[in-house]
Parts: C-alpha cells; structure tokens; sequence
C-alpha cells in the first residue's frame, strides 16, 4: 500500500493531533495570559503560598469534577454531586462524633454513602432508562434532603480535632486533598488513555449503540461512572468538612455547575465522547485562578461575578476558534 | 398597626388558653432557624399553640405562594422570617384584609400593616463585635470583614453597626470586605485568599456570623497565623468553643431557641386578642471569656432544662421587655 | 392528484430548457485540505444545464469533499463555486440552496425525530393562512414516496426508517426543491436495483428539464445506464473529464485505481456439511410470522430483497440488537443467548451493520480504537491495554482491506465513507468469528477494495466461517453466495440454491419474488414520475 | 395505490400517534396521582383559591419553562434564566421607582433587558460557536453579578404600590401573570404545531446540518430561541417584582433547575429535538404541585426534598417505561 510509509509522518501532524494541540494550546495559552496579568497586577500572586492556597482550594473540586469527566464522557451529567458532598460530610462528620478514635471510618463511611448515592443514580440511569439531567436532579434533591435530616436540620458541630487531620496534614508540604487530586488526575488521565476500561467509556459516550454491537457492555459501564462520581463526591464531602472542622448540609451546595464547567470548559462535549482529563484540570485550573485572583486583587463579589462570567465564555470562545482554525 | 380579630371571640373556654394556629414562613431551614424551631416547637406545645411550618427555599416568591396558602387556610396568625426585606407587600396587605394579624421575625419586613416584629438588634450586634475587635486591637491595625449574603437585612444592620464603630476608629484600617455567604467553607477560601494578599499586614476578623470566623480561624491555623484576633456573631456551638478556647475574641449570643418561641408566644397572645406588647427587640448579649460557660450550657449541654424552663423564660421576659433574658453572668432582666 | 399539486407540476414543466443558459455549477481550481494533507489539488468541474455527469474515485478520492464544497458546507483553501454564475458565498450552505443547489450527502442528513413529509417539506413547508398545511404535504409526500414503490405512511417518524427507505426519502426531498443543480453523493448505495431504476427514472426526467445532476457511484453499470459525462478523481486530482461515449469501463476503472482490475469475484469453494448457525423459529418482535434458517461451515448465504423487506431486522434479530419474542438460536451446536449482544460476540457471532454512522462506527474515537473496541480483553491485560499488540493486529487487519487513511490515529469522522466502511467491517477480522452477518457489506466501498472484500470474505467462509449476507447489491448477492433467500414484508418468500443463482432468468425471478407479483418483469413505478416530480418551493 | 385508504386508520394509530399518546398518558395519570392523593389528605388542596395559589406559584416557571422548551428544542441549554430574571426585575424596579407614573415602564425595561440579555447568549452560541451550556452558564454569572451592581449590592425597595398593580391585578379572577402563563402555554403550543419556524426549530435540534442544507437558515433560529428565553424570563422577572413590590438580586436564582426540570419530566431530550410544549406544561404542574400539596401538608422541607427527589425520578421512569411499552 502507499499509505504506510507516509503514516509515520502524518500520524504525529495528523488533523485529530493538530486539534488536540490546538485544543490544549489555546486553553493553555488563555490560562498563561489569566496568570500573566494576576502576576504583573500583585507580586504575592505568584508565591508558593499562594499556589498552595489555589490547591488546597481546588482540591475538593477537582475530586467531583473527575467523575464528572467521566460521566459526561459517556454524555450524560451528574447533578448531584454538590448534594452527595453534603450527605457524606455529615455522614463523616457523624461518624467521627460517634467514634472520635477511629477516624479513618469517617472517610471509610463518607465514600461508602457517596457510592451508594452514585450507584443509584448508575441504576436509575443505566436500567431504568431515566435521562441522566433528570435521575441526577432527583438524586441532588433527594440528598441535600437526607443531609439535613442526618443532622436533623442542623450541622454537626462539635466535632473531635483529629477529624481536622483528615484533610489538614500534610505530606511532602502538601495537605491530603492535594496529594489526592494529583494523584486523582494523573490516575483517571492514565486511565483513560491505558485501559480497556477507559476506551470503553469512550465508546459508549461516542455511540451507544456502536459499543453495544462492538460488545462493550453498555449497561455495566453507564453504572460504573455513575458510581464512581458518586464516591469521589463522597471523598471530597469528608475532606470539606475535615478541613473546617465541621458538617453542614449546605456544604457543596452548588459545587456541581462549577465541576461541570471546568469540563466543558476542558473541551468535553456534553453529548458525550469527547474531552480529557487534562483539559478537565485545565478547566479547573481556570475557574480557580481567577477565584483567586480576583480575591487576591479585592475586586467586590458582584464584579467578581461580571468578570468571571466574560472571560469563561471568552476562554471558551478562543479555544473554539482556535480548533477551527487548525482543524 | 393593629387588626387582629375581634376580642369577643376569642376568650378562654374553660380550662387553658384557646387553642390557636400559627402559620410560619422561614426563609430556609438554616441552623439557626432549626435551632429556633426546637424552641417554637416546646413553647408551642406546652400552650396549646398548633404550628404550620413551611420553608422558602430562599425564594421570595415561594414565601409569597406560603403567605397565600396560610391566608386561605384561616390560620390564626402568621410569622414571616422574610427571604428578603422590604417585600411582599401585597401578601401582608392581603393577610390584614383577612383579618388576619401578621408578624416579621428575626429580620426585617418594613411594613405598616405588620401586626408586631419581634427583632434582633443587628446595629447593635455589629457595633458589639467591632467594639470587641478594636479593644482587642488597641483601636490601631488593619482589619478585614467577612459580610452576609449581600443586600439582606443581616448584612445591611450588621454592617451598619460595624461601620458606625470603625468611623470613631480613624486608625483602624479595612483592608477587605466581602460575602461569604454566612457559609464557614466560602469562608475559609475567602480568607486564605486575602492573607495570600496581604499577609500579615492583617490583624483582625470581623466576621458577621460564627460560621464565617470559624472559616477565617481554619484559615489563619493554616498560614501558621495564630495571633489574629477573629470574633463573630451568633454564638453557636462551635463559636462559643472557638471563645472558650480563645480562638474568637468573643461573640453575641443570638439564642434562636428564644428569639423565635418568643414570636410565637406573641403570635398566640395577639390571636387570643390579648395584651402584648408588639414592637420587640433583641438585644443580643456580649459573649467572652467570662460568661462562655453558662451560654455553652444553655445552647449545648444543658439545652433539655433549658427547653423545660423555656416557657417560664419567655413568659417572664415579655412581662420585662427584655427578650434576650436568659440568665447569662452580666446579663439583666 | 389533487388539482393543487397539478399546478405546481405545471409550474416545475414550464421552466424552459434553457440551451445557452449559463453552466449550472462551476467550481473552478478547488484546492483543500485537512490539517495540512491536500485531499483536492485544484479540481475544476463544470455542470451543464440537462446534463447528468458521473464523479468517479477510490475510497478517499475527495468526491465529498468536493461535493461538501460545492454545496457550501466546507470552504475551500482555494478556489470558488459559481452557481449559474454567481459567486457561491464561502462555506455557506443556505446561500447554495438559495442560488438553486441541492445534496444528497452520503451521510444522510435525516431528522430523525421529525416525519418522512416533514423531513421532504423542511425549509419549503406548505403553508396556508392558518399555519403549516400538513394534510397537504402528508398527501404530496405520498405522491412522492409512490414514485420509488414506497408505501409508507408520510407521517412515520424517519428514525424507525431503515437506511434504504431514508436513502430515498432523502432523494425525494433533494429532488423536489426546484433546485438547478442536485448533487447526489451515492445515492444508491443503500437501494435495490428495482429502486435504483426508479432512480434512473427520476434523474432522467430532471435532466429533461434542464436541470444539472451529479452523481457518485462505485457501480460501473449505473454510470453507464445514466451518465452522459464522467468525471474521475484519484488522490484529490482530476485526471478524466470526458463524455461517456469517449470512455470504456476498463478506462474508468484503470483512472480510478492506477491499474487494472482483476476478475471482481473470486472463486467460491463448496460449502461444508456441518450446520454452524441454527435459527429456529425465531420471532422478530412485529414481523408476521417466525423464520427458521441454517447455514453451513464455509457457506456465504445471502439474503435479497427490496427496501424495507426485512433482511437488516433479520440480521439484528439474531445479533440481538432487535428484540426477539421466540425461537432459539445455536451456533455449532451451542445455544445462544437471545437479545443480547455481548453474548453473540461471545459465541463469535459478529455484525457489521448497514447503518455506519448509527450503530456501525464511533466517529468520535480514532481508528484504532475502533478497530480495537469488539476484542478489548484480548489486547488487555488485567484491563491495560497492551498497545503494541492492538496496534499491529489493527494494522494488519486494515491493510487487509486496503484502509485509506493518514494512520492508526485518524478520527473516525475525518475518514471518507468508503474507508469508514472498511474500518467497521476490518475490525472483526483481528480474532476468530464463526458466524459473520453482514448486512450490506459493500455499501460505498470502491470497486478496488470491493474485490478485496469478496476475496476476504470468501477466505474467511473458506476457513469454516458460516456467512449471513444481506445485500442490495444483485451482482453481489448472485456471485458470492452460495444460497439465497428472498425476503418479503418480513417473511422469507423464496429459496435459490448455487443453481438457480446461475441460471439466466434468476434476477427476474428474485424481482418477482421480492415485489409479491406472480408474473411480468419488474412492473412501471406506480405514480407517472413525470408529474410527480415538482418543485413544492410554492409556498414561501 | 392501495395506501390511499388505509391511510387515515394508520395515521391516527401510527407509532407516533401511540407514543405520543403513551408519552402524555403515562404522566398524566402520575399527576392524578399526586392530585388524587394531596386531595385525599387535605380537604383544602382543592379549593379554587388553593389551585389559584398553585397557578400563581406556576407563572413565573411558566414564563421561563415555554423558553427553555424551545433552548432545548433546539439541543441547546439556557442556564441563565435565573440570573436574567434577577437583573431584570432589578431593572423593573428600578424603573419603576424613576418613573413611578408609567408603570408600564418598568415592563418593558425589564422584557428588553431580558431580551438583550438572551440575545447576547444567542450571539455566542450561533455566531461564535461556544457550546450553550457554557454561553449561559458565563451569562448566569454575569447577569448575577450585574444584578447586584444594579442595586450596589442591595434590593430596590420602596416602590410605588402601583408597581404592584402588574402582577396583582385580576382580570376575570386571574391575575395577570396567570393569564400570561396561560396564553404562553397555548400560543407556543400551537406556534411549535403549527408554524414553519416551530418545524424548523425541531429540525436544528435533531440534525443541523440537514436543516442547514435544506435552506433553514440555522443560526438566526439558535439566535431567536435564546433572544426569545431571554424575553420571557425578563417578563417573568418583573412578574416576580411587582408580586412582592420588590427588585432583589436574589430573585429567580435556582429557577433554571426546575425550568429546565419541567421541559425534560415533559418528555423532551437534552439532544435536541425532541419534545413539546404540552409535556413541559405537564412537567411544570407536576413540580407545582408537589411544592404545593407538600407544603400544605406541612410536611418539614427537608422531607420535602426527600420525597420530591424519588417522585420526580419515579414519575420520569413511569413515563420512560410506558413510552418504550407502547411505542
Ligand atoms: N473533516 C476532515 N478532516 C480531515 N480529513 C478529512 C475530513 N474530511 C475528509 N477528510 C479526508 O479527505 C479525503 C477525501 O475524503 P472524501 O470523503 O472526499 O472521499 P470520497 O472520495 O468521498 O470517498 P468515499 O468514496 O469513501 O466516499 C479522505 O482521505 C478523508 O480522510
Ligand atoms: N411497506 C413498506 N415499504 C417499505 N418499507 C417498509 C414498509 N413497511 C415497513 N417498512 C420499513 O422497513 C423496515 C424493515 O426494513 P429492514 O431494514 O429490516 O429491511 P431491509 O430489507 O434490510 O431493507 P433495507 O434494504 O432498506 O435495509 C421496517 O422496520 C419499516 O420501517
Ligand atoms: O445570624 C444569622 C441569623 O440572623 C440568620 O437568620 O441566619 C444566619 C445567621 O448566621
Ligand atoms: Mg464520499
Ligand atoms: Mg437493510
């Protein structure tokens, strides 16, 4: 055949590496610019201080935005997240109050309820057929109920300070949650790329009915991602609450629109198939520096808000344009 | 602003007050409002006062959809714990047209046609945290503020006061306020963000809630900045331990166990056409380290005798006047 | 016909026939390509006015991009379209149906949520004082669907249709807006030769009418039954522009391959003895009666039948794509899980279906990982993929049907439709399969790669494989099979063994067969095309 | 042809007809039983002032429900109605309270902020090509953010009673909202059924290239649809003002949940194209009331949420289960 001795050189220029790099570069190269200017505007932005403190503060919400990578992988969403962080911080934090000695079991029953709450989402969406948007809002519902009842309408105060160790030691100079999402990332990254698993979520994402003819087992896959979410939610549930000392039903209220953006923003399409995790942490990169930025720079909450909503949209717009450009 | 039903109606039959229903509208189901329901639910009880409760989920317009529901249920009184101040107009002129007597609890409405208000001082409980906070600084530094939700009567009144202190306090520098919506881990975020800014040029929190200081205390703990006085509002568990511990230079005890029974004991007076008084204030009393302990009893672990004091309590205070009375060291009747 | 649609025929037939009239479509020097890979070199293409010209290629020619370009769906790097001398704005698609320009994409481009008569009206709805006038389009889209013997009802949703009947729905909807120059990329692919004729028919008259045709094909036959100018792309560059008089098919075909082409079908070895695939009394939920059928190790058994007869439910019935209510179904022997996929793949039951971009490919995913995607666990290890080993499996399995691509790492979505085709069929060829149903097999697959196909086929039954072959293609189903079913409104209406497929008269027989009529070779479309045919753009 | 005749029977009883028909049925009949059983425990739940009070709560999601159809209609998302109701019955007040003898200022104030506001959501989704769920979740923030600049951070208060007259006023026993409500309801209803650019609506959704190619001209219908939410969630916002005499940033957050809610429990797909306006007024009731009956019931918010979670699930499952029985 012709083609072969040609392949080696166009594979590595090839259109899908081209877009990828386009893709990457141009989120890259808005986040440089984001970072450039909060640089030039205050010298403490820059510290390793400040570094950590974004970490620390992305930490959580990297957790949930990696299931939700994966859940909108396979095109669908979960809403739920947010309220699952609140079921499992209190669920933690009663934990702890219960056995103030043992406080492994508070992260050990966190990740279990956000299983559990993650599974039956899975179930509902993967067996009963009920659309993702809606299986997930019920379970949002559903959940930030169950927090509240937990703590019987209130947070659970109170709590043993070795629960603050949880997510307030630090390993290497870098607390629990940060080595978690580090480790978080680069394990779902390689996951996705390396394993059969990985493909497959893909697959299903891409074309349902495809994988099912090419064998994939659909159902089992569709469940899987849900779960997992739903347990990653969990884990980021008990470090929140780990880290303030405290469980409140109203923690992580809302969490789930940020998770989703930083994927989307990442280059994920909400119909499914297509995204990273790098670009998911990109996306979480963005959204966070500017939190912190504009905080750093005291701009008032509202205007905060006005100029967080245009340069998101403006990010994305540039990255659109950019893998049209190279495409 | 009157317009309770007629009186004729209303008198005792035979043994106990009447049996009376309150309808109340909270604007969400925070701790402090669950707090409160605790104590609305004992008062409630132990006088023959049957409760409609409903939540808002912070929308106005559900408050509103409650309102209506309560009015064309006939109840006997209705206490809003408005979602937004200066709103629903339209609902208590609707409540009055129905004879129906209409109270604003714990923030306010700013209407005429309410029947009575049963308010905490927000003004004075700000002057009292920033008071707090310039002793402890010497009335020299910089401070920054963490607010409530914006435009909410709690972050308007709480900032009121805290800047009526701060314009006696000419040495006294804000280097940054904003929202964290009440909430400890938008606190925490908030806080670690503007000691990234601003180090240690920062030497005092005034936060207008417990939850949000206790966030700023996490934050601090974590850049190693253990010397920055914080005080709060509220008195909730964790910020009474945070005083007893020396964490928060103090607080302001806002009992929602007594502030909210007291709403519904003046609601059932009112709808039993008895005498009340209809304008009732707050006042919430300074907490340090001097009388944490007994607020600790009172709020945590000796809260079953202070529930079963709570009708005596109550009864007591609004023959007094004074509705923040709970028998603190330093407190007064 | 209702006097309304009457009118409007007359309004389409009084269009003159306009000689001298300027060309219809023109595209002058065009040049594009795909991150940096030329796929059209400076291709320069005129269409005349009552003219039919034939666009030949292989597999990745550019023939769709070409078309895409000429349709204003993609900008070209270089070059411009003219419509009846109008300058086509860039990569604008309404501009070219404004100025007269109409497509048939090869993908079809059917709203599947939407009606057949609402698919055929969409963007020149009737309308009337009080909204949209569905009855008259249901009953004007009747008339239409009637000229392709169709008769189905206008209101079914187009997503329950199969690809054959939106095939033509498309067609219809292309060939009625009035346009000047339609564009027809494969339009047979998916459609019986008694569909094909009816094709024929419908391009004719609008040839007659002045209007400029394009068309793609990989069937010698239908460029010779309609094409009066031929047109051949190889690697993005014209290299034939002539009328068809002037040209042989071994011309055609040497211009499009670079060589000559061998015999197309090869030799079939007899069939063996021992029964492979059992199916007994098999219920397909909604067909009229259960079908039994076996075929044997090394035989290739084909399934005929016009559009719509059932052959692709069939198909996905034993698969277990399409639910099944009865029946059983033993592969060597062995009972099989019925209405479960994975369960065939594990008795080595493959599929390649006849809806590629519906339930064939990923596009969203590289070739790799399609070719990879229906054997994973045997290129993991504990659920880690082993990249070497999939890579080479794929590479040889897409070499073995002459993929045409820029490597292992090409999105699916970028590849032309014939290579796409390839792609879906190559990746069962990576580990062993005992029963192989493919369900129009060669659907777009260039006259090169076709060979290499039946040859692979063939090798494959020959190997023990039992095959189950539905196919539109006649020639196709006559030379490979060994046996043939005829498929009618879901039931199985006739049985040609070897012999029968040899004999001179069995295209006839199998038409007859196939359409329920006794007597008489295939009987003249149903509605006279020369009215039915119109422009519906009488609304706006 | 033989057709001709059998036409009309199969027409009726196509497999559209009886989806359709499973579709409408199946949560009809869940809605009679959530009526049925708040009816059976409350003697109040069906008083005409009580279905008056359900209409009321309804109108302001109406509003925004009838837009959001036609968002996802098209395979698109509008997050931002709940920010854009905010800015505009901050604009509605703020109008009003300038020029407090033409109320009927403050309307359309608030309708062409609405207006721009979508317009500005439109422009990036159809020009600029940024997927929708980031153009609105960008202008959700903004609108947010811009909402509470309008006040400088707090609600507009002291309006002129007569601002109330808007929403207040009745008209044959129904306030003028309702009436809204109820035309909206009926005129998208008959506008998707019966008018060209309803059919080419559902087109761009299920496939826009085939719209594209069929002369439709595609970006001004994304365009409209979002120009179109955002109108209607301008008036909704004003709506809510005037009912409560009061502009409150706060207004209208969270609405695009059970906008969005109501479109999908009617039947329509997040993908696009599929869906009606009829199922979104069922979907609407059905969320009403539980909120309703619920509440009279006085049944503690967070068992509220508790229940509503698994209802709103069980009912889409009900209706996912009959639509795939009978199709
Ligand atoms: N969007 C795209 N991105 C990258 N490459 C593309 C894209 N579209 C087409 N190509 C490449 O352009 C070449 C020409 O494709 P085209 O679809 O025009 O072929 P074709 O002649 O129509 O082939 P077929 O007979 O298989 O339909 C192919 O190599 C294909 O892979
Ligand atoms: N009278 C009819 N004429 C044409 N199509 C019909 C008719 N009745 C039903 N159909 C459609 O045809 C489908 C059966 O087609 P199927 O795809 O199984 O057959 P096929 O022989 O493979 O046809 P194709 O060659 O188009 O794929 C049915 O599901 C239905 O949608
Ligand atoms: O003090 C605040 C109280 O007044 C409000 O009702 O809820 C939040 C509290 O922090
Ligand atoms: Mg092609
Ligand atoms: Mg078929």
């Amino acid at each position: 055949m012709t083609i072969t001795p040609v392949a080696d050189t166009t594979q590595r220029f090839s259109g899908k590496w081209f877009q990828d790099m386009a893709i990457r570069y141009a989120m890259v190269l808005v986040l440089i610019v984001v970072i450039a200017f909060f640089a030039y505007r205050s010298a403490r932005f820059g510290t390793v201080d400040n570094v950590t403190t974004i970490l620390i503060a992305a930490a959580p919400f990297a957790l949930i935005a990696l299931g939700q990578t994966l859940v909108i992988l396979t095109g669908g969403i979960d809403l739920s997240v947010g309220s699952v962080i609140a079921v499992s911080a209190m669920t933690g934090a009663l934990t702890a109050k219960t056995f103030p000695d043992q406080i492994w079991l508070a992260v050990v029953a966190a990740v279990i309820v956000g299983f559990l709450a993650g599974s039956i989402n899975g179930f509902v969406v993967s067996v009963m057929n009920v659309p993702p948007f809606i299986a997930t809002l019920g379970m949002l519902t559903l959940a930030s109920g169950v927090a509240y009842v937990i703590g019987n309408g209130a947070p659970i105060n109170g709590l043993p300070t070795e629960f603050g160790a949880i997510a307030n030691t630090q390993v290497l100079g870098l607390t629990i949650p940060v080595i978690l999402m580090i480790i978080g990332i680069i394990g779902f990254g390689v996951m996705m790329r390396r394993t059969a698993y990985g493909l497959r979520i893909y697959a299903v994402g891409g074309n349902r009915l495809a994988a099912e003819i090419a064998g994939v087992k659909t159902g089992r896959v569709l469940f899987s991602v849900y779960a997992i979410s739903g347990a990653l939610a969990g884990l980021s549930g008990v470090m929140l609450a780990s880290r303030v000392i405290s469980g409140a039903p109203t923690l992580g209220s809302g969490y789930e629109l940020d998770a989703i953006a930083a994927v989307v923003i990442g280059g994920a399409s909400l119909m499914g198939g297509r995204g990273t995790v790098w670009g998911t942490a990109l996306g979480l990169l963005l959204i966070q520096t500017l939190n912190n930025g504009l905080d750093i720079l005291t701009v008032p909450a509202y205007w905060q808000n006005v100029i967080k909503g245009v340069l998101i949209v403006a990010a994305v717009a540039v990255d659109v344009w950019a893998s049209k450009r190279r495409a | 602003a009157c317009g309770a039903g007629d009186p004729s109606a209303n008198q005792d039959n035979g043994d106990g007050p009447k049996r009376v229903t309150v309808g109340i509208t909270v604007y969400n189901m925070s701790s402090f409002i669950t707090e409160g329901k605790e104590g609305i639910d004992t008062y409630a009880d132990e006088n023959n006062i049957e409760i409609k409760w409903n939540s808002a989920n912070d929308d106005v317009s559900t408050q509103a959809s409650q309102v209506d529901q309560f009015i064309s249920a006939k109840v006997d009184a209705i206490i809003i714990v408005p979602v937004q101040a200066d709103t629903l107009q339209p609902q208590v002129t609707a409540a009055k047209n129905a004879n129906i007597p209409i109270m604003d609890v714990n923030a306010t409405l700013n209407n005429s046609d309410i029947t009575a208000s049963v308010q905490p001082d927000d003004v004075a409980a700000g002057e009292q945290e920033a008071t707090m906070m310039m002793d402890a600084l010497g009335s020299k530094g910089n401070v920054v503020i963490l607010q409530g939700p914006l435009g909410g009567s709690g972050e308007i009144n709480r900032g009121q006061g805290i800047d009526n202190v701060l314009a006696e306090n000419a040495d006294v520098k804000v280097l940054a306020k904003d929202t964290a919506n009440w909430k400890r881990d938008e606190a925490v975020n908030k806080m670690k963000n503007w000691i990234s800014a601003f180090g240690d040029e920062i030497d005092g929190v005034i936060a207008q809630n417990d939850d949000m200081g206790l966030g700023a205390v996490q934050a601090l703990r974590e850049a190693g900045m253990n010397d920055v006085p914080v005080v709060g509002i509220d008195g909730i568990e964790d910020g009474l331990n945070a005083v007893k511990k020396g964490d928060f230079i103090g607080t302001s005890l806002q009992n929602g166990t007594v502030q909210l029974a007291t709403g519904v004991a003046v609601a059932a007076r009112i709808a039993r056409g008895e005498d009340v008084n209809k304008e009732l204030v707050y006042t919430m009393p300074a907490i340090t380290t001097e009388n944490v302990d007994a607020a600790i009893e009172h709020v945590v672990t000796d809260r079953k005798a202070f529930l079963a004091g709570l009708t005596d309590l109550i009864n007591d205070n609004l023959k007094t006047g004074n509705i923040a009375y709970e028998g603190l060291p330093g407190q007064e009747k | 016909m209702t006097p309304d649609s009457a009118r409007n025929g007359e309004t389409a037939a009084d269009s003159p026939i306009a000689t001298d009239a300027p060309l219809a479509l023109e595209c002058i020097n065009i040049e594009k390509a795909f991150g940096g890979v030329p796929v059209l070199k400076g291709v320069s293409l005129a269409l005349t006015p009552g003219t039919i010209t034939a666009l030949a290629g292989e597999n990745g020619a550019g023939k769709s991009t070409l078309m895409k370009i000429a349709s204003g769906q993609y900008r070209p790097d270089k070059g411009n379209v003219l419509v009846r001398g109008h300058d086509l704005p860039d990569g604008n698609a309404q501009a070219a149906y404004r100025l007269g320009v109409a497509i048939v994409p090869q993908e079809l481009a059917s709203v599947l949520d939407l009606t057949v008569y609402e698919n055929i009206f969409l963007g020149r709805e009737l309308r009337g004082p009080t909204g949209l006038r569905r009855k008259a389009m249901i009953q004007k889209a009747r008339e239409n669907l009637e000229v392709f013997g169709v008769d189905i009802d206008p209101s079914t949703l187009m997503g329950t249709l199969s690809v054959g009947i939106r095939q033509i729905v498309e067609i219809i909807k292309a060939t009625n807006t009035g346009a000047k120059a339609i564009l027809l990329d494969e339009p047979t692919s998916a459609i019986s030769s008694k569909e094909v004729e009816r094709l024929v028919a419908v391009m004719r008259t609008l040839r007659d009418r002045g209007v400029a045709l394009l068309f793609t094909t990989h069937k010698m036959e239908e460029i010779r039954e309609l094409a009066d100018r031929v047109v051949v792309l190889r690697d993005g560059g014209l290299v034939v522009d002539k009328p068809l008089a002037q040209l042989t098919d071994d011309d055609i075909v040497t211009a499009m391959i670079g060589r000559e082409l061998e015999d197309l079908f090869p030799e079939r070895p007899e069939a063996g003895d021992t029964t492979i695939l059992e199916v007994t009394n098999l219920q397909v939920e909604g067909a009229p009666a259960p079908i039994s059928i076996s075929v044997k190790k090394g035989e290739i058994l084909g399934l005929a039948g016009l559009v719509g007869a059932g052959r692709t439910e069939l198909i996905e019935a034993i698969f277990g794509t399409r639910t099944t209510t009865g029946g059983t179904i033993a592969v060597s022997g062995k009972q099989m899980k019925r209405n479960n996929p994975s369960a065939a793949i594990v008795s080595k039951v493959a599929l390649v279906p006849e809806d590629r971009k519906g339930s064939g490919a990923v596009l969203t995913m590289d070739v790799l990982d399609n070719m990879s995607l229906p054997r994973l666990s045997s290129f993991s290890t504990a659920g880690w993929l082993q990249q070497g080993r999939r890579r080479s499996a794929a590479r040889e399995a897409t070499e073995s049907v002459r993929l045409r691509s820029r490597g292992m790492n090409q999105s699916m979505e970028t590849l032309s439709g014939g290579n796409q085709q390839k792609v879906v069929l190559a990746r069962w060829l990576t580990g062993p399969v005992d029963v192989l149903l493919l369900d129009e097999p060669t659907r777009g697959v260039d006259v090169g790669a076709r060979s290499e196909i039946y040859r692979i086929i063939v090798d494959l039954a020959a190997k023990g494989m039992a095959v189950v072959m539905a196919s539109s293609d006649m020639p196709e189903i006559l030379s490979l099979s060994h046996r043939a079913l005829v498929l009618r409104e879901g039931g199985i209406v006739g049985e040609l063994s070897r012999d029968d497929l040899d004999s001179a008269d069995v295209q006839e027989t199998i038409f007859r067969l196939a359409s329920g009529q006794l007597a008489d070779a295939p009987t003249q479309p149903s509605a006279p095309i020369n009215e039915s045919i119109n422009d519906n753009r009488d609304s706006e």
